[in-house]
């Protein structure tokens, strides 16, 4: 079977249970346990290949360009590992089929689990060790999932998530060790890498690449100083703890540091990190085992020193301890499970996993007690177990190992390791199931039924069998994984047998199950011993750690974006600034090649006006409707000093754009505080002051410079001015450029004014359709008012003006093309002219005599440009091509007609729609009921007149 | 005839620019709001209007065209002048006096700024018997 | 008529709209029904002009038939091919999900604000002038407003002024850019441009820096880089949560222009602008991933914390860019691929959650859905993280590869994988809360202070927005498994940036010598 | 006649915008002759609905002696304004207010008055009264109120009265 | 003689707006604020067609007369402001 | 004249500045008017200072004309601008009358988030 499908296949298990769980607990069981042994048996039909030495390829490539691909190769190690993933899998999947509830959503379960499953095998089959890191990652996140399972558990949740924190950094720190790895050895394939040992030993990268790759293992592995997560985890359902933290995830990191043995391995740096780490982990482990009443928690630290131990074996580098940690892995996989599962079911039975609580369980679940105590001998390393011999064989190679110069620091470590060891395997049997049956159980301690207990004892036959035909079942297993990590070339040699004579590893071995029985003994002694001492407690420092970290981010994030827009906007300011002086800095400032005009006495005039009323509206911008006022010298300086400087179109859109902008604000400061309140302190005030000058010397400074020097090339204006008439049709170039040249910018302005009046009446509709309509309807005026709201002069003189300020307006439309005007400053014109009777005769007389909807001027105004200028395709020409011609009817005189004429009309309309409905919907704001008249003027004896003799209404 | 012409822009120049001043000066000088209120309409009417009459004869006389739409100018500021006039005077009125400040208002009761919406309501009352259309 | 379809994106959805305006205005399933049309008939037109741009070749459209640089000219290469198909193939969904989940009844104008933000987006990728980005910035940013504030709300008020006023500054700013560029060279068109700022005299290169930085502080705005970033969490927040899904790509126009102005104008090798930001845009990009990664784990709410996702992947992939390197441009186009859509995935998954919970992320009673709700959230979080199997790890990836001779190369792994630690530590705390702790909650006092009033969630559960969801995982799925027919398209992208010639030579139509 | 009516609402308008057509373009020729009588048509007929009812105009020559009247006025007025601007002291200054109950019914007409009155300086229309039927007038020096308001009802009121009504 | 007249009539206007400039920034009332500014848009329009009349263009001509349109609505708009509060009712 | 319109660009800028670096969204809108003042301003003088030039093509004789291509971006900046100003007047209205507050900061909000261990 391909590698790819024996990869996959997990992964399409992972989908079936979740979908099939309404079809029963049995067929997502079955699913999940289908798919898997479809993997392994597919695995197995590589046997015979594996075991003559070969190594299976299969490759796609996935992302070449970075060197990520499908690649997998099956060598001894990798089948080794993806034997044991999916054969204990398949356990594991029938074990839970009945330990999970009726309550347990076992479809997300088996789901979860496959996906782990699938990562699992994607890592140990993985040839490039990017694709081996999207599984490695995968790993932990599905292990998340997995841990989390109940949700009702805080200690789940928490669990959980320390366990993504802890293997999932080490993970990110791992990507940036393969990362290295791969640039030293120019792919990221395995089977490249692995044969580049020098010149990844050589390289400089090779310290900080074993680094983080280890701190990966470590952290996956549980090696100390990381080890404390995987307690945690053991709030996970059983099957997940055997599963994963026994079996296969745990061991991940000692895959990947054997998988790297053969370029990683043998120096210095490597013996120092590993095989210390290793040490120390064992030990630590080891010790803290003893002392824990939760059996999960004996078997998870138990977990933690026999991972220890392998890593320290893999640490020595030397081809024999790396044939023995290949073996404790196969050993400890068969106990570690086996034992796991009894916990669980002796949990399920007895409804406590409590040591203290237990006791005598063997007269009432025999055969769960027979199966529990030949893995705990095993892992007690008694013979003739299997633990016996792979014990033996990494005591003999402590026996040669020197640390620092001492011959005796290590054996005797690991002798005290051993011996705690057996410590707590005995305690395991001995206050679990021996002694005196007890009356206290919180549950009916009974043996489950076969299918709970067939898989942990399958594990325990091969436990025996092992540990009595070591050679010939697991010998050829041993030998191909040895030789796959330790890269090929001769194994040196070794034997798997209970009877070595008397070596120091015998010596060691007799000592440490002694020594285990004596601490078994003195064990309540020591427990309170152990439990008067101070020791940190790993959960509360990391929790703190993780709980003072998000409580930081929280003050940071709240802190820096405290919604306080005044502070983003003048880091905003400052910081352009800042970036603009120091791009100027970086350049060099040529000469100036412009003079200065002198200016005459009207341009200082204006000036002068200019800078005493922006100056007054900063100090007097309390005084809103004064700051208003004077807003409108402003617009009225600019304006003129646009007409002054030969741009007469800008004058007029200028002051027409102010206008309305005017009457705009104005009817939003009717709602709003007429004052604003001084709050910003001196200090604050001196701040915002030093960011404004500096920001106007960069701009003034900015344009000073731009206009004391002429352009660096010949503008692209010549072609506007050399074209207009010619091409354009029209002798006001600015306007030619506005419909023609660049009529698609013009385009875009209409419609970003079409939308600016779209989304303020639907601010408005949303406004009024809150609670705020209740504010608004029962608002009283803020200021006193006065009485005559639509005066009389003022609506006749609005009713003369309206169709003179239209004539005005199809004037300048008319004549925008040649001579200062256009569609945009016409609609202003024209909307100001209704505007007007909206100011003189009051919104509801006036809304009513308002044939068309704004809305649909606005439209048609945008479709009308748009339709002139998809016009041109018709043509064979580009969007907005414009065509202008010549008519001559008798009498007249000839007259020009444009296309572009027909576009300024569509921005003609757009803009009189969009101002329009802008004021009409702030206007709406304003509406009670009573307000609205029927009469356009309140005071018209006229009227009054006629009601009297009753000749008109 | 030249001459004449010149000497006609130039009065009107120099008449505009002392209308147009007056105006602004009056302004300045004159101490009760309701009587700033006047200065302007000098800058309005004969300011202005100089000035327009100036480009005028200008353009006549030295630009060989006529050019009259300068008077749309004039008919804009003659349309628009008392209607600003008017409402910054109620706007005095409004701040500034009272009723009872106000001299009487003919044969009724009380000028309009000084109206209430209860006296709208009164009028309304009665001129607008419910039954009218 | 073929030639005509490079103005199609622009085109379409300026005449949908004002139809929908005038039209449709009260008849909300018509709306629809030509929202929904105009989104695919803009997404098989962005495909084709995508096929055209495939091989390289560089296609131009004079507008109004003036020629370049006198008139406005689109162009069409790869890069922005990419961009409006990305964009339309992001609206699709997001627009299925603002039907689905009633968010477009909520308020008025919704789907003609929608066509004209798309119109807005298609029309800054098209354009080869810069004058004209400057106005197609704006018609995005005002239907942007407009989509914000839809259906109003006090906060959202609040936020909206924030993100009008901050983009009126950057605004502001890009018009002193563009009046500085022109006042230099004389010119507006892109290539033109290039031209020009190429032979610029060495001894007179200050203000023509001043203008090309400020413009890059512009798009540096959009692109919500720190410390120019403020206007975004609040917005995103506050904003209906399909319209900030849409906003994903809006972050993208600015890192698009940044590629597109310093590669195509101000490139690597232009020595007036040599220097201008090396020294300050990387950390910045750096630190934008800092607090981006911060953010994501001290959000108190479930729309910041999105937020803050976004502003992360923002800086990801401004690192990449800001290297200015061919192979890092390739990997910032496949990450700005993903993060759109991851970050579009996370802000339409906060919005199921939202709408049945509130916006804290509090322990809460388990909510209806809440099994695919959560393997959505499990989804977007581990996508925007940048963890495997997603394409986020891919792109990750391919930005530390292409990082790594860079001076600050330990900085930026670094960051970029801390970032990831505290992404992922955040999103694991915020999805534990909500999908996790609320089983155990039922006993207890149910903390449904913001919960939304219950008639607001349909009796039945709507499709819609699941399908909208699930099309834009597939669409991470599918860039994961096609990583490598999308990284050469990134690739080939990459390289048309940095050979400009082509560009410059098509768009003024000089032949290419 | 109905239907004329309704598309010359307002007759005089329409002579009033052509002229203005011919002003701004500021030539005269028969295509801007015609041209601005279509606007002068189209525009009053566009906007009828906000002039409802339609002034009566009984003596148009009458309006181009009152405009004559009015404008020496203004230019009379202006000088003796001048002076008091310049040269007369705050403090000789007698401002007053002047009622001026009105005859005029029509708001067209009292516009004309109260905008006349405002364009000759130195009296300045400030409000009507609550049912219309008086004028407030304010005066820039008026030693003797009465004789100002007699004048105004006297040169502008009656000729009004005679145009309008 | 036309141009030092001219230049006597800028003079003039210019000083006058300067006069304006005084009351609109001094004023002790908003109403007077305003009647200067409304001044001010009336001396503008003197001071464009005097310029335009200096630069025997017509030019200006468009710009004098939306100033005086539009002149008019904005004050009108203040003072509504100051009478009634909101401007369209 | 260089200089006073150079002068008079970083003035409208300094005060626009200051203004949105107020705390209330009134004054910040005015800063904003302030502010697009200077930008156009100094949009339209990147064309240089021309006085008597106007870009209205003279058929009949030789003459010297400004550059148009400023007059037309300012254009279409001021109307942009403009549509820019209603909005942000809308809006600020708008958050001002559901919460009675003027100022530019987010209101502070009841805090519902509680902390897990
Ligand atoms: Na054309
Ligand atoms: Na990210």
């Amino acid at each position: 079977m391909s590698l790819f499908l024996i990869a996959a296949l997990p992964f399409l298990g992972a989908v079936f249970p979740a979908l099939l769980i309404r079809a029963g607990r049995n067929a997502a069981a079955s699913a999940a346990g289908l798919t898997t042994l479809l993997a392994f048996i597919g695995l197995m039909l590589h046997i015979p290949a594996v075991f003559r030495g070969e190594t299976v390829y299969a490759a796609v490539d996935w992302l070449p360009a970075l060197g990520v691909n499908a690649h997998f190769f099956l060598d001894g190690l990798g089948f080794l590992f993806a034997a044991m993933i999916l054969g204990i899998g398949l356990l594991i999947i029938l074990y839970a089929r009945y330990y999970l509830s009726r309550e347990d959503p076992m479809g997300q379960f088996y789901s979860y689990l496959l996906l782990f499953q699938g990562a699992m095998v994607g890592i140990v089959l993985s040839d490039n060790i990017l694709l081996l890191l999207v599984f490695w990652e995968l790993t932990s996140l599905s292990s998340f999932l997995l841990i989390g399972y109940w949700k009702h558990l805080p200690e789940g949740r928490q669990g959980a998530r320390m366990a993504l924190t802890v293997t999932g950094s080490g993970g990110l720190a791992m990507i940036a060790g393969m990362l290295m790895l791969g640039h030293i050895a120019g792919s990221y394939d395995l089977s490249v890498i692995l044969q580049n040992k020098e010149a990844i030993q050589s390289s400089d990268l090779y310290l900080p690449a074993l680094i983080l790759i280890l701190l990966g293992a470590f952290t996956k592995s549980a090696q100390f100083p990381f080890h404390f997560w995987l307690p945690h985890a053991m709030a996970a359902p059983t099957p997940v703890s055997a599963y994963l933290h026994s079996a296969t995830m745990v061991k991940a990191g000692l895959f990947l540091m054997a998988r790297l043995w053969p370029v990683l391995a043998g120096t210095p740096e490597w013996f120092y990190i590993v095989a210390t780490t290793g040490l120390v982990t064992m030990l630590v482990g080891a010790v803290i085992a003893l002392f824990k009443d939760d059996l999960k928690a004996l078997l998870a630290f138990s977990t933690v020193s026999h991972l220890g131990l392998i890593t320290m074996l893999l640490g020595f580098g030397t081809k024999i301890a790396a044939v023995a940690a290949v073996f404790h892995i196969i050993n400890h996989a068969t106990f570690k499970a086996a034992l796991f599962m009894t916990a669980g079911i002796v949990d399920h039975e007895a409804g406590t996993r409590n040591i203290k609580r237990l006791g005598g369980l063997r007269h009432l679940m025999p055969v769960t007690f027979t199966i529990g105590m030949v893995a705990a001998l095993s892992m007690a390393g008694i013979p003739p177990l299997n633990g016996f011999l792979s014990k033996e064989m990494m005591l003999e190679e402590t026996a040669h190992t020197i640390w620092n110069g001492s011959h005796l620091i290590v054996p005797a470590l690991a002798t005290v390791a051993a011996l705690f060891s057996a410590a707590y395997s005995f305690r395991f049997i001995a206050h679990v199931f021996l002694g005196r049956k007890r009356d206290d159980y919180p549950g009916h301690p009974h043996d489950p039924n076969t299918g709970m207990w067939i898989g942990p004892a399958f594990l325990v036959v091969l436990v025996v069998l092992i540990g009595l035909a070591s050679a010939k079942i697991a010998g050829p297993m041993v030998a191909t994984a040895a030789g796959a990590v330790t890269g090929g070339g001769e194994l040196p040699y070794y034997s798997l047998k209970l009877w070595h004579g008397l070596t120091p590893a015998l010596y060691m071995s007799v000592a440490a199950t002694i020594g285990g029985l004596a601490l078994l003994a003195l064990h309540a002694p020591l427990q309170r011993i152990w439990n008067a001492l101070p020791r940190p407690e790993a959960k509360t420092i990391f929790d703190a750690l993780i709980g003072a970290f998000t409580r930081l981010s929280q003050f940071v994030t709240e802190g820096l974006h405290n919604g306080v827009l005044t502070r983003y906007a003048a880091i905003m300011v400052a910081f352009t600034v800042a970036i603009g002086y120091f791009a100027y800095r970086g350049g060099t400032l040529g000469t100036e090649t412009r003079q200065l005009q002198e200016p005459g006495m009207l341009p200082v005039v204006g000036w002068f006006a200019l800078v005493v009323a922006t100056l007054f509206i900063v100090a007097k911008h309390r005084n809103r409707l004064l700051a208003l006022v004077l807003i409108g010298v402003v617009g009225l300086v600019v304006s003129m000093a646009f007409n002054y400087l030969s741009a007469p179109d800008l004058a007029l859109t200028q002051i027409s754009v102010e206008v309305v902008t005017i009457i705009l604000m104005l009817l939003a400061l009717n709602f709003m505080p007429k004052e604003t309140p001084v709050e910003t302190p001196a200090l604050t005030r001196l701040r915002d002051g030093a960011i404004s000058v500096v920001a106007g010397l960069g701009a003034g400074g900015l344009i000073y410079a731009l206009l004391m020097r002429d352009f660096a090339f010949p503008t692209i204006s010549d072609f506007h001015l050399a074209n207009s008439y010619k091409g354009g049709g029209g002798t006001n170039v600015v306007n030619v450029i506005l419909v023609d040249f660049r009529g698609y910018d013009t385009f875009g302005e209409i419609i970003v004014l079409g939308i600016a009046a779209m989304v303020i009446f639907a601010l408005t509709e949303a406004v009024l359709a809150s609670k705020v309509r209740a504010y608004l309807l029962n608002r009283k005026p803020d200021l006193p008012q006065a009485g005559d709201s639509h005066p009389l002069m003022m609506v006749v003189a609005t009713r003369v003006m309206m169709p003179l300020a239209l004539m005005v307006a199809a004037y300048i439309f008319f004549r925008g093309h040649n001579l200062p005007g256009g569609g945009f400053i016409a609609g202003l014109v024209a909307a100001i002219a209704i505007i007007m009777q909206y100011m003189a005769s009051g919104f509801a007389w006036a809304t009513e005599r308002q044939r068309y909807p704004y809305h649909a001027i606005i439209g048609s105004g945008v479709l009308i440009a748009a339709a002139t200028g998809m016009g041109a395709w018709f043509n064979g020409k580009p969007f907005l091509t414009s065509d202008f011609g010549y008519l001559h009817w008798a009498p007249l005189e000839e007259f020009e007609w444009a296309t572009a004429a027909l576009f300024d009309l569509g921005v003609f309309l757009a803009v009189v729609g969009a101002v329009l409905l802008a004021l009409e919907s702030l206007s709406r704001f304003a509406w009670q009921p009573g307000i609205s008249s029927e009469h356009a003027m309140d005071i018209n004896p006229a009227r009054d007149e006629a009601a009297k003799t009753g000749t008109e209404g | 005839m030249e001459n004449l012409f010149e000497l006609l822009v130039a009065a009107f120049l120099v008449i505009a620019g002392i209308f147009g001043i007056v105006g602004s000066f009056g302004l300045i000088k004159l101490n009760d709001p309701m009587s700033r209120l006047h200065a302007p309409t000098k800058a309005t009417t004969l300011g202005v209007g100089g000035v327009l009459l100036a480009s005028m004869l200008h353009a006549a006389a030295f630009e060989e065209h006529f050019s009259y739409h300068e008077l749309m100018i004039t008919l804009f500021l003659f349309l628009t002048a008392p209607i600003t006039a008017n409402f910054i005077a109620k706007v005095h009125i409004h701040r500034q006096e009272t009723r009872e400040t106000m001299p009487e208002a003919g044969g009724d009761d009380h000028w309009a700024t000084h109206d209430t919406p209860e006296d709208e309501e009164r009028r309304h009352a009665a001129h607008n018997p419910p039954a009218e259309e | 008529m073929m030639e005509h379809l490079l103005i199609a994106p622009v085109v379409l959805p300026a005449l949908v709209a004002p139809f929908i305006i005038m039209v449709l205005r009260h008849h909300l399933d018509l709306q629809r029904i030509f929202s929904l049309a105009s989104a695919v008939l803009l997404a098989g037109i962005t495909l084709a002009l995508a096929a055209q741009a495939a091989d390289g070749t560089v296609k131009v459209y004079e507008l109004g038939d003036w020629p370049a640089p006198f008139g406005i000219v689109l162009v069409l290469d790869r890069l922005s091919a990419m961009m409006i198909v990305l964009t339309s193939l992001l609206a699709l969904p997001v627009l299925l999900y603002a039907i689905g989940s009633g968010w477009d009844t909520r308020g008025s104008n919704f789907h003609a604000l929608f066509q004209f933000q798309l119109m807005g987006i298609m029309g800054a990728f098209l354009t080869g002038d810069a004058f004209n980005l400057f106005v197609f910035f704006e018609v995005l940013l005002i239907a942007s407003y407009g989509l914000m504030i839809h259906s109003g709300g006090t906060r959202r008020f609040h936020a909206g002024v924030q993100y009008v006023v901050f983009n009126l500054l950057g605004s502001t700013l890009f018009l002193f850019a563009l009046g500085t560029l022109y006042a230099v060279t004389g010119t507006l068109n892109m290539a033109d441009l290039a031209v020009k700022v190429a032979q610029i005299p060495a001894e007179d290169t200050a203000l023509l820096r001043v203008g090309a930085v400020m413009l890059l502080l512009v798009f540096a705005i959009k692109a919500s880089l720190l410390p120019l970033h403020f206007w975004l969490p609040s917005a995103y927040a506050n904003a209906p949560m399909p319209v900030a899904a849409l906003f994903a790509i809006m972050t993208k126009v600015g890192a698009y222009s940044i590629l597109r102005i310093y590669t195509l104008v101000f490139g690597p090798e232009v020595e007036a602008t040599a220097g201008l930001t090396e020294a300050w845009l990387l950390p910045a990009a750096l630190l934008t991933l800092g607090a981006g990664a911060i953010g994501v784990l001290g959000s108190k709410k479930l729309g910041r914390l999105a937020a803050f996702g976004a502003i992360a992947s923002m800086g990801t992939l401004l690192i990449a860019v800001s290297l200015f390197t061919q192979t890092a441009a390739a990997a910032a186009l496949y990450y700005l691929v993903h993060s759109t859509l991851a970050a579009a995935l996370l802000f339409l998954v906060a919005d199921l959650v939202m709408e049945r919970q509130g916006q804290w992320i509090l322990p809460q009673l388990p909510m209806p859905q809440t099994g695919l709700i959560s393997a959505l959230f499990f989804a977007a979080a581990i996508a925007l993280a940048g963890m495997p199997p997603l394409s986020g790890f891919l792109g990750k990836l391919l930005v530390l590869d292409a990082t790594r001779g860079a001076d600050l190369a330990p900085w930026i792994w670094g960051v970029i994988l801390l970032g990831s630690l505290v992404t992922i530590i955040g999103m694991a705390r915020a999805g534990s809360l909500l999908f996790w702790k609320g089983h155990g909650l039922e006993s207890e006092e149910p903390a449904t202070s913001e919960a939304p009033p219950v008639d607001t969630l349909p009796a039945k559960p709507a499709q819609l927005p699941f399908v909208a969801c699930f099309g834009l995982l597939g669409g991470l799925v599918a860039l994961t498994v096609f990583a490598g027919p999308a990284t050469r398209y990134a690739e080939a992208t990459a390289a048309q940036l940095y050979a400009p010639a082509a560009y410059i030579d098509t768009v003024l139509g000089r032949t290419a010598e | 006649m109905k239907l004329i009516w309704r598309l010359f609402p307002h007759p005089f308008l329409t002579l009033l915008l052509t002229l203005t057509w011919l002003l701004m373009v500021n030539r005269w020729s028969l295509n801007s002759l015609v041209f601005g009588f279509m606007l002068g048509v189209i525009i009053p007929f566009v906007t009828q609905p906000y002039w409802p009812n339609r002034p009566n105009l009984r003596r148009p020559l009458k309006i181009a002696e009152y405009i004559l009247v009015v404008l020496m006025d203004i230019i009379q007025a202006n000088i003796i304004v001048a002076r008091i601007v310049l040269f007369k002291p705050n403090a000789d200054r007698r401002p007053n207010w002047i009622t001026i109950p009105l005859e005029l019914k029509t708001p067209e007409a009292i516009t004309a008055l109260a905008g006349t009155i405002t364009m000759t300086p130195g009296t300045l229309s400030a409000d009507v009264s609550d049912e219309g039927h008086a004028l407030l007038v304010h005066c820039l020096d008026a030693p003797n109120p009465d004789a100002v308001r007699d004048e105004i009802k006297q040169r502008y009121e009656r000729r009004l009265m005679e145009i309008f009504e | 003689m036309i141009e030092s007249a001219a230049t006597f009539a800028f003079a003039c206007f210019a000083l006058a707006m300067l006069m304006n400039l005084w009351k609109v920034v001094t004023a002790p009332d908003v109403a007077d604020r305003i009647l200067a500014l409304d001044t001010m848009f009336i001396n503008a329009i003197a001071l464009m067609v005097l310029y335009g009349m200096a630069l025997g263009t017509e030019i200006f001509f468009e710009a004098a007369m939306i100033i005086a349109m539009l002149g008019f609505v904005s004050t009108v708009a203040y003072a509504r402001f100051i009478l009634r509060g909101n401007i369209i009712e | 004249m260089e200089l006073l319109v150079a002068s008079a660009v970083g003035i409208l800028t300094a005060a626009g500045v200051y203004l949105i670096l107020r705390r209330r969204s009134f004054p910040v809108i005015l800063g904003l008017s302030l502010l697009t003042y200077a930008v156009n301003v100094f949009l339209f003088a990147t064309g240089r200072l021309v006085t008597g030039a106007p870009p209205i093509l003279n058929k009949y004789k030789e003459v010297a004309y400004t550059d148009p291509l400023p007059q037309a971006l300012v254009l279409t900046a001021i109307v942009i601008s403009f549509g820019m100003t209603a909005v942000v007047v809308m809006i600020a209205l708008g958050a001002y009358l559901s919460s009675r507050d003027d100022g530019t900061a987010m209101p502070v909000e009841a805090d519902g988030a509680e902390e897990e261990a």
